[in-house]
């Protein structure tokens, strides 16, 4: 019915956007738009951001807003590095989600149990977490300790005494090696597809598939099983929940912690990436999380796509300056796209009655439309070399533009942010 | 007791609480880490031995405190109307190297330029504001994700504008970019003179920051704002129920735009008093993060101006102590600790004692109406 | 440009102050760190190093003090220690530098270093590192080891201290191999530094340079350095660190291998000159340059991976002493 | 408290010395109710007597501090709704208690989900909730989300939700608060149909004549404790069971003299909106044209100087919108004239400074700052009036001596103008409204069920001051869900149905049941203007 629908729909819309980029990637000569490296450092930077993001989301869901994700992910990666260098990566993992989660509880306490500002605590949260993780280091990586003849410092923790796997798709990605061989033809369309797909599956870190495989999970535990139903009505209306015999005040913990736990994994991730604790290697991502959650309208298809779009970004940034101008010519060539279907569609139906009532609108827009794909072509041809300083806030900006087109039908859940008490309702 | 005095008893003996439960928590660390809590706490109020030292010391704790007070009504602008200004970071960079520019390029004697750059610094401040304001009624795009961005934006801006087109000279050797000083006509007088009154030395260098009364008279201008005016009401209106705001003839678009570009203004005025008082230009190292304490401080400070000032002197209270604390071999990390434990804490108590407040205030409602006889029918 | 025009007339200064007679009473040596503070395992920590050893060989009386997380109190730091007796106070990092000039104006009785940056009154003594000179070096090797004639080199943050070491590789290279390909990339701009505290971000730009094609990726980018330590792990090929002996304090052997070499930069020996000098009653207002002459910068030959450059090495040394080669320290 | 032990097994529920004490208020006091099985008993008492705190002690949200529960014989002591749904006891909330994002469906297995493999099995739910619609005449779409529902459907949800979880005692409190006649007919027919199939169902409800319709047994409470509990037989009238709650005699909302004058005050013409929100340059011809839904279809009328002006209709066929563009809160198309004068452009604050006065229908969502005091209360809507309004500045003095007047004139319970809004209980939350709105002269006024969930005493003092105001040549436009308030105030009353008014109506002979027709339909529209 209308999920297959809506499920073919994004295939082809995803298909249609690669066509697009591959356009781009051929006139303007930028292999690295769809270069497996790429795609792999994309996928390496969005999964931090989407784990974050999911953790927003839990909390979210739940009635919590939660800005302490940032604070949170830091002590994951303190504890992480931390286990890490003593246990191996499975003592990591642990250790890192466990502290993320104590991070939550904490925020839980605060919000749920004492009915705190949702922000303010979160607030306090990402002061407490560099603060702590600080201090520790501070104490138990100082000179003449163990760590420290391992390599710690006050800034870093040794190195992780065993690494995750990582796991190549056999044939096609590793040995021959089949996607590398057709990516490097450059070949229209099918490069892109090859490039995009060898950099998803080749040395893939365990930890990112596992991040990946959570979307869809969250999907089916909060929108296919009781347990998720609850979880998103304690979010909607807690008073209808509780006058239906739901806990809600247990549902918001779990959530809350499942949240701090979410964050405290994406720290992991970062560990594990670069396997070892380097103090501020999250670098805002908290934040960034939580803006990708919002982006993608509070649902873990939206939020990954917007921590896509942020990883992707943020790779092509790191990696290519000149692909990042790019970014021109494909909004002008999206322009173009939606012009022509514009177009296509007022000379198909030329019914009076919609010309006349929305006409003026219409027509503005389109020619701000042209007017745009002629700048953004006139721009990505003057300017070869931006300063850098704009290439740093491309993923940012992007974001930004995306939202700006896009934002109106986001929708939260209703009672998100709303301090709740057992019995009180004004 | 009158219900106000009541409130204020029972807010202020939560925060007494709070804090000493953050002490004891600090002291635990403390303890971890190998060192005495007692010296750790001697530390706190150990201004220095000679009478310089304890100026100094004093100068530099308010001089911390006076742009977290500043960023603290900032944030509380919006935080008033349920208006997330997470980009008070931003704004006060890009105000900061805009201003500092303007400042070093316009001259004029001191009663007109130093003026000017407040203004030209607010001014900046309240337009970069501006853009999530529009986004936000234009768009409908959540204020808490475009102001995070657009620090972002701000910050790789504000940078390229001190390396492009407002960098200044450097003397040889030196390896900071800034804008071209400002001259000595922009130097706010400091207030040196205060300790001379008490017979104590001067601080030396930049001394205690004349921008002090500034932020003074802004924190009481803006309590007169909020708390005495038409839009003070508005803001307080659109906080408490935007629908009933709505309903009574506040235009919230116009309320999120003015709200947001105030924020902004003030926010723009928290690189100022560095800029007037010690730095003259505006640098790379140019002091960060001030805007993401302001959230905390006004949080801490219950978004009104007077629990804004006691917040920000806490903090720049316990900033000051990060020196101390190492002679005293304390990790300075203790200090983050604290605050962040205090803020928890100090807003749990807020918020135990603003229920404890309302139920006093419902039980006496009820009280003084139980003498009423039973509800008579008007004809 | 000219940034190593105070090379030759200071560089003899230590040795002349550490000639005169030592002051009596005690001495009491205060030093102020960089943001990430002591232990670091690079910067702050030779820094400490040096300031260790003047502890031990001259008996001194040391206080060591770390900023705050976004090093807003440096300032108040300088000042505390001054208030405290400390004398001379050193200021690790070119951070310091409006600071130390403020203090210094404040505090005309009392001495400062300033690390990295030139002094900028009258008792300030500006304790500087031919950075570009060393870097020249380590492109020298790089442009010899590379058979793919490509090479990159990644920055922490894009401040000019950074691009000093960009200047004097990139020259390195070229004039060893004019054809030789050079990629640069910076991982923050100006102003934020976390930029050195992004091994994730080092390692994607570094993974870039070995993909296409570089085979040694040079980094001046802290912490995020280890990232780039781990992409040339990955893709077999090496890197060369900076300021410490990387080969050293860096303890994964995988790891270690790929370190090439490390451009050491001496601070402890700054550090601990500018104090003989001081209790030798040396005298601020002038800078001293730690350059190749000195052996204040350098190439580690740990693992001995450049043993066999050992004669194009010098020779370039000895041209850079001797004024035939200038690097500049600007890209 | 002693009493009982002989009680027939027939007794489904069994409260005895029940008391709740909230912070300075004794909520309830030994109450003690028996309901039969198989019957409804209505519960009656005038706001804020205690039925709501009862019901939700029955219900487990809330614990008594003394008293014990029995049902069907058995003592219970809850801990959580969850215990009490657990012995079969279900309840209907004063307000609803739906999320509006989700599903029907999903709001009704909320907390009671069947479950297959692990997951929510939604086949099973949706055909267990079509058979229970079925049998018991409950239509609802499973798959719609709540919000798109209107307040007949939403009622329909609720008792669905009871009903799904097998209660054998309902707990209706004022469920028919937002319905009308028919609807209330239909309910009522449900009621009776389970009753029939022995469940038991205890209703509240201010409205008494329902009550006398439909129950079996009443139980009056005042002020916290049971006055009489007598079986339906034994009350004569709605009066009798009224001075039971009151102690004292029923007003009528009823007005002898017309003070319509010939000038007209408020006129409205033409006015549309599409439901897709306003678009510019379309017309209603356009608009029809494109298939939009209109929620406000070309409606036009005129208010004169001292006339009550009534609009009849079922919530949801466009009132709210209505209200809102007259308020210049929403952009519709059309024109609104007040005085003579097109103030179609105009923005709420000015339309409020030239004479409009709002009575919302929801006070606490639209008409109060609750944690803000009287006098700010006070202020809210005349920030730029006088006395609330000096300058740039707000008069304290003035607004605070004003809001003194105003607790005096319109009998405000209050210790004094500083204490918080929540403090009041509901009526007086909606005395101090009217006589914030009436302050400053209105020279219009909108007054949107101005008495809901207002009791019997409260109701006529409210009645009395638009009669005084009418008099003194308010124009009213009155919109309530009321129908006795309606047609006894009102001068003129017109129908509104799907967006536009379909008729005219003298309520001097126009009965609830005629009315109740037009306004659901059932009778064509015999519009005359
Ligand atoms: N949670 C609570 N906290 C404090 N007081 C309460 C609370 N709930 C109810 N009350 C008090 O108990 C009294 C009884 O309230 P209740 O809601 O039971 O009245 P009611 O009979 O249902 O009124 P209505 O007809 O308006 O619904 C109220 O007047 C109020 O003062
Ligand atoms: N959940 C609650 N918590 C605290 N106080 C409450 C609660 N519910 C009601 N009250 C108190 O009860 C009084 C209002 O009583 P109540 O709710 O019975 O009024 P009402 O006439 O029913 O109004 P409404 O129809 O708006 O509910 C106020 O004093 C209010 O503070
Ligand atoms: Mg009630
Ligand atoms: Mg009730």
């Amino acid at each position: 019915m209308t999920r297959t629908r809506k499920y073919h729909l994004t295939l082809i819309g995803i298909a249609a956007l690669i066509a697009v980029v591959s356009l781009v990637r051929m006139i303007s000569g930028q292999n690295d738009l769809t270069s497996s490296g790429t795609f792999a450092a994309a996928l390496a930077l969005a999964v931090p951001i989407g784990l974050a993001g999911l953790g927003g989301l839990w909390a979210e869901r739940a009635g919590v807003v939660n800005i302490g994700l940032e604070g949170m992910m830091v002590l994951g990666t303190w504890f992480a590095g931390w286990a890490g260098y003593q246990w191996g990566f499975m003592a990591a993992l642990v250790a890192g989600v466990a502290a993320g989660a104590i991070g939550g509880l904490i925020h839980a306490i605060a919000t749920v149990g004492f009915g705190v500002d949702h922000i303010i605590s979160g607030v306090a949260i990402n002061l407490l977490g560099p603060g702590v993780t600080r201090f520790l280091s501070e104490v138990l990586y100082k000179e003449g300790t163990g760590a420290s003849a391992l390599g710690a410092g006050i800034t870093t923790s040794p190195a992780l005494s065993t690494k995750a796997p990582e796991i190549s798709l056999p044939i096609l990605s590793s040995g021959p090696n089949l996607l590398g061989d057709l990516e490097s033809t450059h070949w229209f369309l099918i490069s892109d597809v090859a490039g995009v797909l060898g950099g998803l599956t080749r040395n893939v870190n365990l930890l990112a598939i596992v991040a990946v495989a959570l979307v869809p999970l969250t999907f089916f535990v909060l929108w296919r099983t009781a347990f998720g139903l609850r979880l998103r009505s304690v979010g909607e209306n807690p008073w209808a929940a509780e006058s239906l015999g739901v806990s809600v005040y247990t549902l918001k913990y779990v959530a809350v912690v499942i949240s701090g736990a979410f964050a405290g994994l994406g720290g992991t991730f970062l560990v594990f990436f670069v396997s070892k604790y380097v103090e501020g290697q999250t670098q805002g991502r908290g934040f960034i999380g939580l803006a990708s959650m919002i982006f993608g309208n509070w649902r873990p298809g939206g939020l990954a796509a917007g921590a896509t779009l942020f990883g992707y970004a943020d790779g092509l940034q790191l990696r290519s300056k000149g692909a990042v101008t790019t970014i021109f010519l494909f909004g002008a060539v999206l322009l173009l796209v939606y012009l022509a279907v514009k177009v296509r569609k007022i000379v198909r139906s030329s019914g009076p009655v919609e010309i006349a009532g929305t006409g003026a609108k219409e027509y503005t827009t389109m020619a701000a439309a042209a007017a745009g794909a002629v700048v953004l072509i006139w721009l990505w041809m003057v300017i070869d070399k931006l300063p850098d300083e704009f290439v740093y806030i491309t993923p940012h900006v992007l974001t930004l533009l995306v939202l700006l087109a896009a934002s109106q039908r986001l929708r939260m859940p209703k009672a998100d942010g709303v301090r709740y008490r057992r019995g009180e309702q004004h | 007791m009158p219900a106000g005095l009541y409130r204020a008893l029972l807010t202020v003996a939560g925060a007494v609480v709070a804090i000493v439960l953050a002490v004891a928590i600090s002291s635990v660390a403390i303890v971890v880490a190998g060192a005495s809590p007692a010296d750790a706490f001697a530390a706190f109020f150990n201004f220095g031995e000679t009478p310089r030292a304890v100026v100094n010391s004093i100068t530099a704790m308010i001089n911390r405190a006076v742009p977290l007070f500043i960023a603290g009504l900032a944030v509380a602008v919006g935080f008033r109307m349920n208006l997330f200004n997470i980009g008070v970071e931003g704004q006060y960079r890009i105000a900061a190297v805009v201003a500092a520019f303007v400042g070093s390029t316009f001259v004029a004697p001191a009663w007109i330029q130093i003026p000017v750059i407040i203004i030209v610094a607010a001014v900046v401040g309240g337009l970069w504001a501006l853009i999530p304001a529009l986004m936000k009624v234009g768009r409908g795009v959540n204020e808490v994700i475009a102001t995070i961005m657009l620090n972002y934006v701000a910050l790789n801006l504000a940078a390229f504008l001190v390396r492009g087109p407002f960098m200044g000279e450097r003397a040889e050797g030196l390896l900071t970019i800034s804008t071209p000083p400002l001259p000595e006509s922009a130097w706010m007088p400091n207030l040196n003179f205060l300790f001379e009154l008490f017979g104590l030395p001067a601080p030396r260098g930049g001394g205690l920051w004349g921008f002090l009364v500034v932020a003074i008279l802004l924190g009481i201008g803006l309590w007169l704002v909020l708390e005495r005016t038409r839009f003070g009401f508005d803001v307080k209106a659109s906080g408490l129920n935007p629908s009933a705001a709505l309903a009574s003839g506040v235009n919230p678009k116009k309320m999120v735009i003015s709200a947001m570009v105030l924020s902004g203004a003030i926010a723009g005025l928290i690189g100022v008093p560095e800029l007037l008082g010690s730095n003259h230009a505006y640098n790379n190292n140019f002091t960060p993060g001030l805007g993401f304490l302001g959230i905390a401080v006004a949080l801490l400070g219950r978004n009104k101006p007077v629990g804004i000032a006691v917040a920000a002197l806490l903090f720049g209270f316990l900033d000051r102590a990060q020196g101390p604390l190492q002679f005293a071999n304390v990790p300075p990390s203790v200090i983050i600790i604290m605050q962040g434990t205090i803020v928890l804490l100090v807003v749990v108590s807020n918020e135990v004692t603003r229920r404890m407040a309302l139920r006093a205030e419902e039980r006496r409602a009820a009280r003084e109406l139980g003498t009423d006889k039973p509800v008579e029918v008007a004809a | 440009g000219g940034g190593n025009s105070g090379t030759t007339n200071a560089s003899s200064a230590p040795s002349e102050a550490a000639s005169s007679e030592a002051p009596k009473g005690a001495l009491k040596v205060g030093l102020a760190f960089d943001i990430g503070g002591r232990g670091d395992k690079s910067f702050n920590d030779s820094a400490y190093a040096g300031l260790e050893k003047a502890k031990a060989e001259l008996g001194a009386e040391i206080k060591e003090l770390s900023p705050a997380g976004d090093g807003n109190n440096r300032a108040d730091l300088l000042r505390q220690l001054a208030d405290a007796g400390y004398n001379p106070i050193i200021g690790v990092g070119f951070a310091y530098g409006e600071d130390i000039k403020k203090a210094a104006e404040e505090y005309p009785e009392i001495q400062f270093g300033i690390v990295d940056s030139a002094s900028n009154a009258k008792n300030v003594t500006g304790l500087l590192f031919a950075e570009e000179q060393g870097s020249y070096l380590a492109g020298v090797a790089a442009a010899l080891k590379s058979k793919s004639n490509h090479v990159g080199f990644v920055g922490g943050v894009e401040n000019d201290l950074i691009k000093k070491f960009e200047a004097g590789f990139v020259q390195g290279v070229k004039a060893t191999k004019k054809d030789a390909k050079i990629d640069v990339k910076y991982l923050t701009p100006d102003g934020d530094f976390s930029g050195f505290k992004a091994p994730d971000k080092g390692k994607v730009a570094a993974e870039k340079m070995y993909q296409d094609g570089a085979d040694i990726v040079y980094h001046a980018s802290g912490d995020s350095g280890l990232g780039v330590f781990q992409a040339a792990a990955a893709a077999k090929k090496l890197a060369i660190g900076v300021d410490s002996d990387q080969r050293q304090t860096v303890k994964e052997t995988d790891l270690q291998a790929t370190i090439m070499t490390s451009m050491i930069k001496r601070v402890d020996v700054g550090v601990f000159e500018f104090i003989k000098a001081f209790q030798g009653g040396g005298q601020g207002g002038s800078n001293v340059t730690y350059d190749l002459k000195v052996d204040g910068v350098g190439l580690a030959t740990t693992g001995g991976d450049i043993d066999d450059l050992k004669k194009e090495l010098d020779a370039a040394t000895e041209k850079i002493v001797s004024g035939e080669i200038t690097v500049s320290a600007k890209p | 408290m002693s009493s009982d032990t002989l009680a027939p097994a027939t007794t489904a529920v069994e409260l005895t010395g029940i008391t709740k004490r909230f912070p300075g208020v004794v909520a309830n006091h030994d109450i003690r109710i028996a309901v039969e099985a198989g019957t409804v008993h209505a519960i009656c008492g005038e706001n804020g007597a205690g039925k709501s705190t009862l019901m939700k002690i029955l219900y487990g949200m809330q614990k008594p501090d003394e008293g014990q529960i029995r049902v069907n014989g058995a003592d219970v002591s809850f801990r959580s709704p969850s215990d009490a749904i657990d012995v079969g006891i279900g309840m209907v909330h004063q307000h609803f208690m739906l999320a509006d994002n989700l599903t029907v469906l999903e709001n009704i297995v909320l907390g009671a989900e069947p479950k297959k493999a692990g997951t929510l099995d939604t086949a099973a739910a949706r055909a267990r909730i079509l058979k229970l619609g079925e049998d018991h005449g409950l239509h609802v779409d499973p798959d719609r989300l709540v919000e798109e529902l209107g307040v007949g459907d939403r009622q329909r949800v609720e008792i669905l939700k009871v009903l799904y979880r097998g209660a054998r005692i309902l707990i209706l409190d004022e469920p028919t608060a937002v319905l009308v006649p028919q609807e209330v007919e239909e309910l009522f027919d449900n009621l009776r149909e389970l009753k029939a199939d022995g469940l038991t169902v205890i209703f509240i409800s201010h409205k008494l004549d329902e009550v006398l319709s439909i129950a079996d047994a009443i139980t009056v409470i005042r002020r916290g404790t049971t006055v009489a509990s007598l079986p339906r037989s034994e009350i004569a009238s709605a009066r009798q069971l009224a001075e039971l709650m009151v102690g004292s005699e029923l007003p009528t909302p009823e007005i002898r003299e017309s003070t319509v004058t010939d000038r007209v005050a408020l006129q409205v013409s033409g006015l549309t909106l599409g439901a897709g929100g306003y678009v510019p340059n379309a017309t209603p011809e356009s608009l029809r044209a494109a298939g939009v839904r209109l929620l406000l279809d070309e409606v036009s009328f005129e208010i004169r100087k001292g006339e009550i002006l009534g609009i009849a209709g079922v919530e949801g066929n466009g009132q709210s919108e209505l209200i809102e563009a007259i308020m210049g809160m929403r952009q519709t198309h059309g024109t609104v004239t007040l005085d003579g004068q097109d103030i179609s452009g105009w923005s709420t604050l000015k339309r409020r400074e030239s004479g409009i006065g709002y009575i919302p229908e929801d006070r606490h969502r639209q008409g109060l700052l609750l944690e803000a005091s009287l006098w700010e209360n006070r202020v809210l809507g005349h920030q730029t009036r006088k006395p609330a309004r000096k300058g740039i500045w707000i008069n304290r003095r003035k607004a605070k001596a004003d809001t003194a007047r105003i607790i005096d004139q319109y009998d405000v319970r209050t210790p004094g103008v500083d204490t918080l809004a929540l403090a009041l209980s509901g009526g007086n939350q909606q005395k101090l409204i009217i006589g914030r709105e009436m302050s400053g002269a209105p020279a219009f006024l909108i007054a949107a069920h101005p008495t809901r969930g207002v009791d019997v005493g409260a109701q006529a003092a409210i009645w009395d001051h638009l009669r005084h105001a009418r008099a003194a040549g308010l124009a009213v436009l009155l919109i309530s869900a009321d129908l006795d308030e309606l047609i006894g105030l009102s001068d003129t009353l017109r129908v509104i149905y799907r967006g536009s008014l379909v008729a005219q109506l003298d309520p001097a002979d126009v009965t609830p049941e005629t009315l109740g027709g037009y306004m659901t339909g059932a009778i064509a529209a015999t519009e005359e203007m």
